[in-house]
């Protein structure tokens, strides 16, 4: 008896936010925590510095990277829907030209639409004077 | 002496050799004799069996065993080399009670066939799936589908048209 | 013999203040059909009553994922309504939507009958049940009787829909909830007893009015004074006859999948779900008249009396399902066998001791303090 | 009387049966006469998989075993290469593994916890559990990126330096754990209830407990006193001052209790760590750059596209938070790994539950099987 009182006076303190028992979780979509620098999701490509060389792709465990032409040079293309997201393809990359962003919300509705081709993940680096 | 040794001198008929699994000291035994042999190193203290590995070297079969002694801290590898196309050895079961399910396994995966073990069928695989995976020989091109049957059981085939067939 | 009044006289002393019952009875009475009227009445009663009770379903059902989520540190549903209110209307409506399914196995009548047989006998249950002063349906001079007899048909429909669904989880739990009933339904009883031989009568409305005044000039004449191991016993029993968590066996979700409704959908499984909190708030109502006072309260100038002891009920009755909630949040469930052990072994026992420990205090103590 | 005995599937899918899991049992009434496990519905070929990935690329893939702890998965798996290859570690990147991977243990207990007890139909539990979990995973998120599936842990080191505030973070993490703990001990331990569902529940002696090659804290409540960070410390755990918890009675709640205890040792080794932590490379320096400064996805790790350790074969095992995990890699000498096989504590662990629950009925299975504390994705690989 004494025990499932003291687990009543827990759960209570809890109801009462006593201590540091407050409310933890937060109301995605209409909020959304904060994602760490280094966190790794969604690929990008540095459109200066990518060099096409396919190094990304003979590192990707899963057969994940594609390098496609687009344009006038060659870029790699993901199929997210294989990736890992191991950041592999990241530490390999002799350009330091591939990263991964803190987009995290990828879901969508077909498999054809999962596969990131350059047009998709390119980006400028800014470059600050 | 290291463990391997010890159990070359007390059974030196059945050690083929002894040598080292990188830090481990390691026994080759003789296949005939392996029970005897896994009965006189549980004597011995090794009580702890770790791990039971199948690797396919093409020309053979070698199953290891790793063993752990907790009254003595000890290591000690033991090494069985089986031949390729009917790879048998005694089971250990009756022995260290977890070689039930790690010997299911390498009959499954590698397809060691062990003697006297109560219940040996594939454990990760379903029944009647063709071939053994991690056989350097297995072909990883051929598709195979598992359905489940009407009473519950797992059905392979090789070809997907059973599939989502109601009744 | 007088009886007490109940929700008709109160209809028609409302019809009568407004003046318009004479009206009324008088264009009946040129027709000849005085109980056409009668009837009318009774249908307004008995849907004031369902509706009543489908709304208390839909709030409870919000309340208890709101206390869920308050002791888990999250926030429950949030978006549909005010802080997610409507909640249990989308809910009703997605099961109104799903496909009703029933197994090709299955019983089908039995199947289908079972959830609606659970749900009318727990609305059965509010009948007896004093909702504030005359605010009853029909005071029952065997009320406790009738109300022990209800819910032992409830166990009856669980066994059929456990049968009728030919799914061993589904029987499992059928089995399960008719064992526990059974064995609960015994110290209940007895410990229902202990209070009728202080009231001397098993009307609800009785038993509500003896727990008038109050000793000393503070303390309520309540029950649970006199009879405080009483109404451990009685708590300890509604909650096993609920089904509720650490006693609900019938579901026991990690053991027996959702046990006997297992193979239900759509809204038949809306009618279980329904019929859940429907006795979760018939028998919290039922604790408080027996052993909380029932709608006994100080008394507040110049709003009736009708009013003032429905809120007395209300806030009551929400404190014993509000303790139903938490318990629930906190403790986990029993084993059956232990659970029977419990009930079979100690509360019987303790529940006949109580019921001596009642009748030596009618006889020698308060024969003349409590009547 | 003779009553017909009735067979109850339980699983695939099934609340409690932690993922995929199938129970065929032959039940007396509610007693459980017979008791067989069919496992394998997560079967992922990742033994496979190891012979035809490169050394590097098989460590995401080690992080899918075991993923409520993937951490010493990694570190397993690393450690086996580095033995067979004779890679050296620098020291600080040895501290920086043992913390996460005893921050790790501490997750993977605060998930048994609240699994447990979700198991036995207290929900509240388990919310508690992971409201705690998830500042541990934002750190890990702030270290590697990722929240369960790291990929951290490399030959010869690991792939970044701590961040930076990692450490305060931390000290905070562990101070706000010790208080919660008192809270889960309360709200749990002294339970009658929870007593009466776990106590004399599951009964396993030592003896057979090793023979049935049960291992980690399932075999510690058996009162084993083995622990493979005190037999063969590895890493730096010769440095560090803990005991292997250890309990006599051998039943749910003993197992349960080895638990708990080896959240609050794992919180005392963190502490350790953060005060011990050295200064210096992260990385062998064979297989890294040295540290990009600057931008936050700087990459410090490097690891060659043509590693070929020399032939050889070794099993290498460690204290993971289920049991013992162990890898053995033999090597060909070519890019690849001839052979990977897999140790995994809850494959082994599960072999003794039959003999743990005859005779007892389902919700004591359900207990017992609970306390086993098993990841689906370890047991079938």
């Amino acid at each position: 008896m004494i025990g499932i009182i003291k687990g009543l006076i827990v759960t209570m303190k809890h109801i009462l936010k006593i201590g540091n028992r407050k409310t933890v979780t937060v109301q995605y979509p209409y909020e959304r925590m904060k994602v760490a620098p280094r966190f790794r999701g969604r690929h990008a490509v540095d459109e200066d510095a990518c060099i096409g060389c396919g190094i990304c792709e003979t590192t990707c465990p899963n057969s994940t990277i594609t390098i496609v032409k687009y344009g006038t040079r060659w870029f790699p293309e993901f199929n997210l829907g294989m990736c890992l997201f191991c950041g592999l393809c990241v530490d390999a990359c002799p350009m330091n030209a591939l990263k991964m962003t803190g987009d995290y919300e990828l879901a969508d509705y077909s498999r054809e639409s999962l596969i990131y081709g350059p047009e998709r993940i390119l980006f400028k680096k800014e470059v600050s004077k | 002496m290291n463990s391997a040794e010890e159990l070359k001198y007390l059974l030196p008929n059945s050690v083929v050799s002894v040598g080292v699994q990188t830090n481990k000291p390691q026994a080759v035994i003789r296949k005939e004799d392996f029970l005897k042999v896994a009965e006189k190193v549980k004597e011995l203290g090794y009580d702890n069996l770790s791990v039971i590995t199948g690797v396919d070297r093409v020309d053979r079969i070698e199953v290891i065993y790793n063993l752990f002694s907790y009254k003595k801290k000890q290591n000690l590898a033991l090494k069985v080399v089986l031949d390729h196309r009917s790879p048998e050895v005694d089971s250990v079961t009756s022995i260290w009670k977890v070689a039930d399910w790690l010997e299911r396994e390498t009959y499954d995966l590698v397809g060691v066939k062990f003697n006297g073990h109560p219940d040996l069928k594939r454990i990760l695989l379903p029944e009647g799936w063709i071939g053994h995976p991690l056989r350097k020989d297995y072909d990883m091109n051929t598709e195979q589908f598992v359905t489940i049957g009407e009473d519950g059981e797992d059905i392979v085939s090789p070809d997907g048209s059973n599939l989502l067939r109601r009744k | 013999m007088i009886t007490n009044p109940n929700a008709y006289d109160l209809i028609i002393a409302i019809l009568n203040a407004i003046g318009v019952y004479n009206i009324i009875l008088g264009f009946f009475q040129d027709q000849g059909m005085e109980y056409v009227l009668r009837i009318i009445i009774v249908l307004v009663e008995v849907a004031v009553v369902v509706v009543f009770a489908l709304v208390t379903v839909m709030f409870l059902s919000w309340l208890e994922r709101k206390m869920f989520a308050v002791v888990q540190s999250r926030y429950g549903p949030m978006v549909t309504g005010p802080r997610g209110l409507f909640q249990p209307i989308a809910d009703g409506i997605k099961l109104l939507g799903k496909e009703d399914i029933i197994p090709a196995k299955a019983d089908r009548w039995i199947f289908t009958l079972a959830p609606f047989i659970v749900f009318v006998s727990v609305l059965l249950v509010f009948i007896p049940l004093p909702f504030g002063e005359s605010l009853i349906l029909s005071d029952l001079r065997v009320g406790l009787l009738y109300i022990i007899a209800i819910s032992a048909i409830t166990p009856v429909s669980i066994l059929l829909a456990g049968w009728a669904s030919n799914n061993k989880y589904s029987l499992m739990g059928a089995i399960r909830a008719v064992a526990q009933d059974i064995s609960y339904t015994i110290p209940l009883a007895i410990t229902a007893i202990a209070v009728v031989v202080f009231v001397g009568s098993l009307s609800t409305v009785d038993i509500v009015n003896a727990q008038q005044g109050y000793w000393f000039g503070f303390i309520p004449k309540w029950f649970i004074f006199l009879q405080p191991l009483g109404f451990i016993l009685f708590l300890i029993a509604c909650i096993a006859e609920m089904g509720r968590i650490p006693f609900d066996f019938q579901e026991s979700e990690q053991e027996l999948v959702a046990g006997f409704f297992t193979e239900y959908s759509g809204m038949k499984f809306a009618m279980f779900f329904l019929a859940e909190y429907a006795h979760l708030f018939a028998v919290s109502g039922i604790i408080v008249t027996i052993f909380l006072g029932g709608w006994t309260g100080p008394a507040i100038p110049l709003i009736p009396i009708q009013i003032t002891s429905l809120i007395y009920f209300m806030i009551k009755t929400y404190a014993v399902i509000f303790f139903a909630m938490w318990l629930r949040d906190t403790v986990p469930r029993v084993r059956i066998d232990q659970l029977l052990h419990l009930g079979w072994k100690i509360m019987i026992p303790l529940a006949l001791l109580n019921l001596l420990f009642a009748a030596f205090l009618v006889t020698f103590v308060v024969t003349a303090g409590v009547r | 009387m003779e009553t017909e005995t009735l067979l109850l599937n339980m699983g695939p899918v099934h609340p409690s049966t932690h993922g995929v899991l199938r129970f065929k049992l032959r039940m007396d009434g509610e007693i459980i006469r017979d008791c067989q496990i069919v496992v394998g519905y997560l079967h992922r070929g990742t033994e496979k998989f190891g012979e035809m990935k490169t050394y590097l690329q098989f460590i995401p893939y080690t992080d899918r075993l075991d993923y409520i702890a993937a951490m010493p998965n990694n570190y397993a798996y690393v450690k086996a290469v580095e033995e067979l290859a004779g890679i050296e570690v620098p020291q600080r990147a040895e501290y920086i593994r043992v913390l996460v991977m005893e921050l790790n243990r501490v997750i993977n207990h605060l998930v048994f916890m609240g699994s447990l007890l979700l198991d036995l139909g207290a929900s509240t539990m388990i919310m508690y559990g992971f409201r705690e979990r998830e500042n541990a995973l934002q750190l890990y998120e702030s270290l590697c990126g990722a929240r369960m599936t790291f990929n951290y842990i490399r030959p010869g080191g690991v792939r970044e330096d701590l961040p930076d505030g990692f450490i305060p973070k931390l000290n905070e993490f562990i101070k706000d754990m010790e208080k919660r703990i008192v809270d889960y001990e309360e709200l749990v331990n002294g339970n009658e209830i929870f007593l009466m569902r776990m106590k004399n529940i599951g009964v396993i002696n030592a003896e057979e407990a090793i023979n049935y090659g049960m291992t980690g804290p399932s075999m510690r409540g058996s009162g084993v006193d083995h622990d493979i960070r005190k037999l063969e410390p590895y890493s730096i755990y010769q440095d560090l001052d803990f005991k292997a918890c250890m309990r006599r009675e051998g039943d749910s709640y003993a197992r349960y209790l080895v638990r708990v205890d080896e959240i609050r040792e794992s919180l005392h080794i963190l502490k350790q760590i953060v005060d011990k932590l050295p200064k210096g490379n992260t990385i062998n320096q064979r297989y890294g750059f040295a540290p990009n400064t600057g931008a936050p996805s700087a990459v410090t790790s490097y690891f060659p596209r043509i590693f070929t350790p020399a032939e050889g074969e070794v099993y290498s095992r460690i204290e993971a938070p289920k049991g013992e995990l162990g890898f053995f890699v033999a090597s060909d000498g070519t890019t690849k790994p001839y052979r990977v096989k897999i140790r995994s504590p809850s494959f082994c662990n599960l072999v003794a539950l039959p003999k743990m629950v005859l005779g007892l009925k389902i919700p004591d299975l359900i207990a017992a099987f609970g306390t086993i504390d098993i990841v689906l994705g370890d047991v079938d690989r």
